[in-house]
């Protein structure tokens, strides 16, 4: 495919929307589904096709982010044709309502009124004059939803709005939206299930990674092309050498985002300098005497492998399967990206099992993509190949380590093994590999396309752009949320999480981040900075980006066995501080939990938690500790509480 | 004190040692390894496209258990074979990851998830409700072959906590005696429908069906 | 000079630490002005002494008994020596810790019994859940393993004792 | 494999030769600086896995395993101080804390690896509770035996079997704490078709785990010293053909 192919589709896909009259989209990510999205989705494009006059698009999108109050359905009226350009430029203003948003993306507002469309250079002009998020949607409530708009004057101001104390809100905020949301909506017959665009959760959000996905059907190539997709990776292609491409990444101090922010310009331009290898045949089946001689396992020549790692393991943690569910195309534009900035021409997307959902449509869009030549050989008319598998993941936490990701890929146990050598300079079947997570290339594209600077300008001085966090737990608001770096765990969790959920009314005690790798960071401590090192200093780390929070119901010598429970059953075996040393500390905190524990019994458990922490042999190991010793350090006094009476005479 | 072996839990520990209750290989769903039978040419295809390498074997795995929904040890021989894989290998593969069964599971599945935010929300007591209602312990297989009852470390759904997972689809804010009525209700729509085989699809997965 | 007022404790064992501190010899006869034999199995005294300076203790804790003496003889010694290793790690007794209790009985008492008698059931205490090495019970000032520990290794710690050395600096013992 | 390039190093504050391929382990034996080891066997390929050779390097985060570690220029090696002691210590507490190590009625008392390492690290006892396993004993091979509860997951008998035999009967399945070595299909011993019999395991165990039949206590004694010779005659057929 072309440039000009490209932008023709688009282009297409974008005028095919606004040719509706009104537009609906469905989320159809597995938060939704799993509360019925697709009957609701289901019913509603039924509705639809009994009244063809009235002009609907209905399409299943990505991931909205509120789970917790799913089904997520939104509604947009289009202006009448003739008057599209003016309707574009007087709805440009809205968005200066977004918080500390950086000039250079007014269109990053996490209102779901304006995150709906787009003023891309592409952009031509789709731009919404309002939309609607409706929840918890049943398949019941699609023909009055339809029946609402086919009530709506011309005039799309009055399409909808939202409850009374919403406007208010808005009003206050925003006096250009003011028109289109001030009708009496009282009468609305699905007003309680309108959500409340100004709510935290939506305005505070900066979307990069989850950018549009309330407008791409993550099973259309075109959707994608709509919102810009493989822009990036053409413009590479054809105007772009890979040491700029990596000094672009560079410069925009993008880290890795599946948990241990390794900056990702330097780990690309480290496979980029390695040499391409033959890859071994015995390499990794040493123990495998029965090889026949010659067997390679990629017969053809010298090559680097780029990997995507969504074996997002993390319990708690569903950002990459919402990325992939949403938007797979943008994960695989950024790898192809990749692979040319680094020189391969292979990969591999490596992703649980448990995540059917995602392998479906990621097998889907590498198919699509493939036929569109935007993989496979000669991409967009250049002599860049890029071909990509899926490969499953099998029931193994330890896999999101890389080697033992590299082990498994080969088709062993997924064990780790001692680095280094690192997988840049000796990866997979002992050749130069990029492993990167699925949201670290889901960024790649937005920084070619937007600028290094732009991307730069987003978060702290260390930590640059966004995290996209998963809120969990005992908060009101589950969900997904991207957040700039830097932002405050207060703002994310009694903000925009909306602190306890009605029906529990405790007071919220701890966050953890990070999963079993992570830490708890007590609630009086959330003005803390959410980036990589502030993190750090706190005992925990920013992982993969899940996010549980605990009321004060929760009792921390149990998170912490629960933790431990966790390393005890993930733990592979190798190396005998994590396969004995996780179940020893188990021991140990259910002793405490039991009310046997003896003062004693605190030393011990610190005293394993630093052997695992200093002689595991992988990642797994090192950070299983830090759940124990963070809750050690802020909630020290449940544990001594727990101990039983002194030592007897 | 009690001894290692049997503080132990997880789903794996059931294939690994011998679990009552597991249902026997019936001639019907004895697999063939062979052309000859239908439901090994997946797997077949699963090796060609991996070129018969070793790096194949997972993918194959995964194939065999597609296909039968276990994987036996004739399908472990076939793969040895073909492959070029030491029986040994096959098995420290197929044991070191939780997705693979070594023994039929139920005709229907019901996986509770036990992440952090399932548990937070209470996964632990919705799983002794299930347990206790179904008369059976996480990890088993009902003695008539009917359901399975299996745990898993997070399903993703963490925003709908607590979740579980019935044969393949997700059920958001799962509650134990709603559950344990659609439990009911799958069984009796099994004996309706008396010729109702196994059900297609990984076994433990767990995600919503599209 | 004081003589040292020792006790050796059998408790869950074979009695073959107790054989390797006889074997001693001659040596014996050295140590003996210098030691107060308090309290043994080789002696007769019912009562533990309110108070001795070192006490050796051979075998594993496995009955509510053991524990209890295992307790007192610490109240009443300044030191306390884990003699062998079913006091240092369980050892043979411990084996019997993979099986729990009513298991244990039935397989020693029953399958592999003539007849059908079944366990004793008078005049033998209870089991303990686990057989334990000494120091999961009380605190161990120096523990000599060995299957038994050589006589000269506990001439050595008694020899230590009586100098008033440090026990930390006393070579590690082998295991079995 | 020889012929790389050379490089100085200090361990323990002396300037070591080495070549580059070389592992921190072999240029300290090399030098007479004892390390202490137990998975790691002369002529099987390292895997770094017991935790029981690691040292500490200038600047590294933690301390590395010197079996799989190879030298960088100018590295400044520790091979022993209190705190690598104590971690060795503790280790070595965890892996007799995980089997059934009874020395008294082992095969091997008094020829045993692990027992050695206790003596030499100074463990008389254990702080971690023992976990007592429950594991199966395999008599059924005519001339050996296999007694997991004395299993420290080395797998030097995996490694040989694969590496040096070529039969690959031996692998590890599972994992975590429930990980065992099997042969073939988990099937006993005695049955599993790929093995030729020929002991190499058994010589190569450095606990009593894997043992010659009829043996009692403290009789069994292990040889592989002949493994290195093994290896690189190997090697000469592979590069000969």
């Amino acid at each position: 495919m072309t440039p000009e192919e490209l932008q023709r589709i688009a282009a297409e896909e974008l005028q095919a929307r606004q040719h509706a009259r009104h537009r609906i989209g469905v989320c159809t990510a597995s938060g939704c589904l799993s509360c019925g999205s697709r009957e609701v989705l289901t019913a509603i494009k039924q509705e639809a096709a009994d009244k063809p006059e009235m002009n609907l698009r209905v399409e299943g999108v990505g991931c909205m982010g509120l789970c917790s109050r799913g089904p997520l359905v939104w509604v947009q009226t289009n202006p009448p044709p003739t008057e599209t350009s003016t309707a574009a430029s007087a709805d440009a203003s809205p968005t200066a309502s977004a918080p500390n948003l950086p000039d250079a993306s007014p269109d990053d507002s996490a209102d779901i009124t304006t995150d709906a469309s787009s003023d891309r250079p592409t952009g031509a002009s789709a731009r919404a004059e309002s939309a609607l998020l409706y929840k918890q949607l049943t398949p019941d409530d699609a023909p009055t939803l339809i029946a609402t708009l086919a009530a709506a004057p011309a005039s799309p101001t009055a399409a909808a709005a939202p409850p009374a104390t919403t406007a208010e809100q808005t009003s206050a905020q925003d006096s250009t939206q003011t028109s289109a949301q001030a009708p009496a909506t009282g009468d609305h017959p699905l007003a309680q299930k309108i959500c409340d665009p100004a709510m935290p959760f939506f305005k505070r959000q900066v979307k990069v990674v989850l950018d549009q996905f309330e407008n791409i059907d993550p099973e259309r190539l075109e959707s994608y092309l709509a919102a810009d997709g493989y822009l990036a990776l053409l413009d590479c292609l054809h105007h772009r050498r890979p040491p700029e491409i990596i000094d672009e990444i560079t410069r925009s101090g993008l880290r890795g985002r599946g948990g241990g922010g390794y900056p990702t310009g330097l780990k690309w331009s480290t496979v980029a300098k390695a040499s391409a290898f033959v890859p071994q045949a015995g390499q990794g089946h040493a123990g495998s005497g029965r090889q026949s001689a010659g067997e390679a396992e990629r017969p053809d020549g010298p090559r680097k492998y780029v990997i995507c790692n969504a074996d997002e393991g993390d319990p708690g943690a569903f950002m990459d399967r919402s990325v992939l569910e949403s938007a797979p195309h943008r994960v695989l534009e950024g790898m192809a990206i990749a692979a040319y900035a680094v020189g391969a021409d292979f990969g591999y997307i490596y992703v649980r099992a448990e995540y059917p959902l995602a392998v479906e449509r990621l097998r889907k869009a590498i198919g699509q993509a493939e036929k569109q030549g935007l993989l496979g050989r000669n991409i967009g008319g250049s002599d860049f190949n890029f071909q990509v598998e899926i490969r499953l993941g099998a029931g193994a936490f330890v896999c999101g380590e890389e080697t033992a990701l590299l082990a498994s890929i080969e088709g062993r146990r997924g064990q780790p093994r001692p680095r280094p050598p690192y997988p840049a300079e000796h990866g997979l079947w002992g050749c130069p590999t990029l492993i990167n997570n699925v949201e670290t290339f889901a960024n790649v594209a937005a920084i070619i396309n937007r600028g290094a600077d732009w991307f730069a300008s987003l978060g702290t001085d260390k930590s640059k752009g966004t995290k996209v966090f998963a809120l969990a737990g005992k908060v009101a608001n589950t969900g997904l949320i991207e957040v700039p770096m830097g932002i405050s765990l207060t703002e994310i969790v009694n903000e925009m999480g909306g602190g306890t959920p009605d029906e529990a009314g405790g007071a919220i005690k701890a966050v953890q981040t990070g999963g079993p790798s992570g830490g708890c960071i007590p609630a009086a401590h959330f003005n803390l900075p959410v980036d990589y090192e502030s993190l750090q200093a706190e005992g925990s780390i920013m992982g993969s980006g899940g996010m549980i929070i605990m009321d004060d119901t929760a009792a921390m010598v149990d998170v912490a066995r629960f933790f431990m429970e966790f390393c005890v059953e993930e733990s592979c075996g190798k190396c005998t501080p994590c396969r004995v040393g996780t179940k020893q500390v188990l021991l140990l905190l259910e002793k405490i939990g039991r009310g046997e524990g003896r003062p004693a019994d605190l030393t011990q458990l610190e005293e394993l938690c630093h052997l695992l922490q200093q002689t595991s042999l992988c990642g797994l190991g090192q950070s299983a500790a830090n759940p124990v010793l963070s809750t050690l350090r802020f909630f020290r006094r449940e544990y001594v509480e727990l101990l039983a009476g002194e030592e007897e005479a | 004190m009690p001894p290692a072996a049997s503080a132990s839990s997880g789903p794996a520990d059931t294939d690994q040692a011998a679990t009552p209750n597991i249902p026997q290989c019936t001639p019907s769903n004895t697999p063939k390894h062979d052309a000859s039978d239908k439901r090994w040419r997946p797997v077949e295809a699963a090796m060609r496209r991996n070129g018969y390498r070793p790096g194949g074997l997972i993918e194959a795995l995964h194939a065999v258990q597609r296909s039968y929904g276990y994987i036996d040890d004739a399908s472990m021989r076939a793969l040895g074979a073909t492959m070029q894989l030491p029986l040994s290998k096959i098995y420290g593969v197929v044991t070191f990851y939780h997705f693979f069964h070594l023994k039929p599971k139920g005709r229907h599945t019901c996986v509770v998830c036990l992440g952090t935010a399932c548990y937070i929300k209470g996964a632990d007591r919705l799983l002794q409700a299930i347990s206790r209602e179904q008369q059976m312990q996480p990890g088993e297989t009902s003695a008539d072959g009917r359901l399975s009852l299996l745990t898993a470390r997070c399903v993703g759904s963490c925003g709908q906590a607590p979740a579980v997972v019935i044969d393949d689809l997700v059920q958001g804010q799962a509650e134990g005696s709603a559950i344990n009525r659609q439990l009911a209700r799958l069984n009796g729509r099994e004996e309706e429908r008396p010729a109702a085989t196994a059900t297609k699809g990984p076994p433990a997965a767990g995600e919503a069906r599209t | 000079m004081k003589r040292l007022r020792l006790a050796t404790i059998w408790l869950d064992g074979c009695s073959g630490c107790h054989m390797s501190f006889l074997d001693m010899d001659e040596l014996l006869l050295e140590l003996a002005p210098r030691l107060e034999l308090a309290y043994s199995p080789l002696v007769d005294r019912k009562e533990f002494p309110e108070q001795v300076d070192l006490a050796l203790l051979e075998g594993a804790v496995s009955t509510p008994e053991d524990e209890a003496k295992a307790r007192l003889v610490r109240a009443r010694s300044h030191l306390v020596v884990a003699l062998g290793d079913c006091a240092c790690n369980g050892n043979l007794p411990a084996m019997r810790n993979r099986l729990d209790n009513a298991e244990l009985l039935d397989l020693v008492y029953r399958q592999q019994a003539e007849g059908e008698a079944g366990p004793p059931t008078r005049n033998v205490p209870p089991l303990l859940p686990h057989s334990l090495p000494l120091h999961r019970v009380i605190d161990v000032d120096l523990f000599l393993p060995g299957c038994p520990p050589p006589a000269a290794a506990i001439v050595r710690a008694l020899t230590a004792v009586l100098e008033g050395r440090e026990l930390s600096e006393l070579p590690t013992l082998k295991f079995g | 494999m020889s012929g790389g390039r050379v490089i100085t190093l200090q361990i323990d504050g002396r300037d070591c030769g080495a070549r580059e391929e070389q592992t921190i382990l072999e240029v300290a034996r090399e030098n007479g600086i004892y390390i202490p080891t137990l998975c790691h066997l002369n002529g099987l390929h390292p895997v770094g896995g017991c935790r029981i050779c690691l040292v500490e390097i200038a600047g590294a985060p933690r301390p590395l395993p010197a079996c799989v570690t190879h030298p960088v220029e100018g590295m400044q090696v520790t091979t022993d101080n209190p705190e690598l002691r104590r971690q060795r210590r503790l280790i070595l507490e965890l892996m007799l804390a995980e089997g059934n190590h009874i020395c008294a009625v082992c095969v091997v008392n008094g020829h045993c690896e692990l027992q050695e390492l206790a003596l030499q690290l100074g463990v008389d006892h254990l702080e971690v509770p023992a976990l007592y396993p429950s594991r199966e004993v395999d008599a059924s091979h005519p001339r050996f035996g296999l007694d997991r509860n004395r299993c420290v997951l080395c797998t030097r008998c995996v490694r040989v079997c694969g590496e040096i035999e070529g039969a690959h009967t031996w692998d590890v399945m599972g994992r975590g704490l429930q990980a065992m070595v099997i042969s073939d299909l988990n099937q006993p011993w005695g049955e599993a078709e790929s093995c030729t019999g020929c002991g190499k395991c058994v010589q190569v165990c450095p606990t009593g785990a894997l043992f010659e039949k009829g043996k009692s206590a403290g009789e069994m004694v292990k040889r592989h010293l002949h493994l290195p010779l093994l290896t690189a005659m190997r090697r000469e057929e592979e590069a000969g053909e």
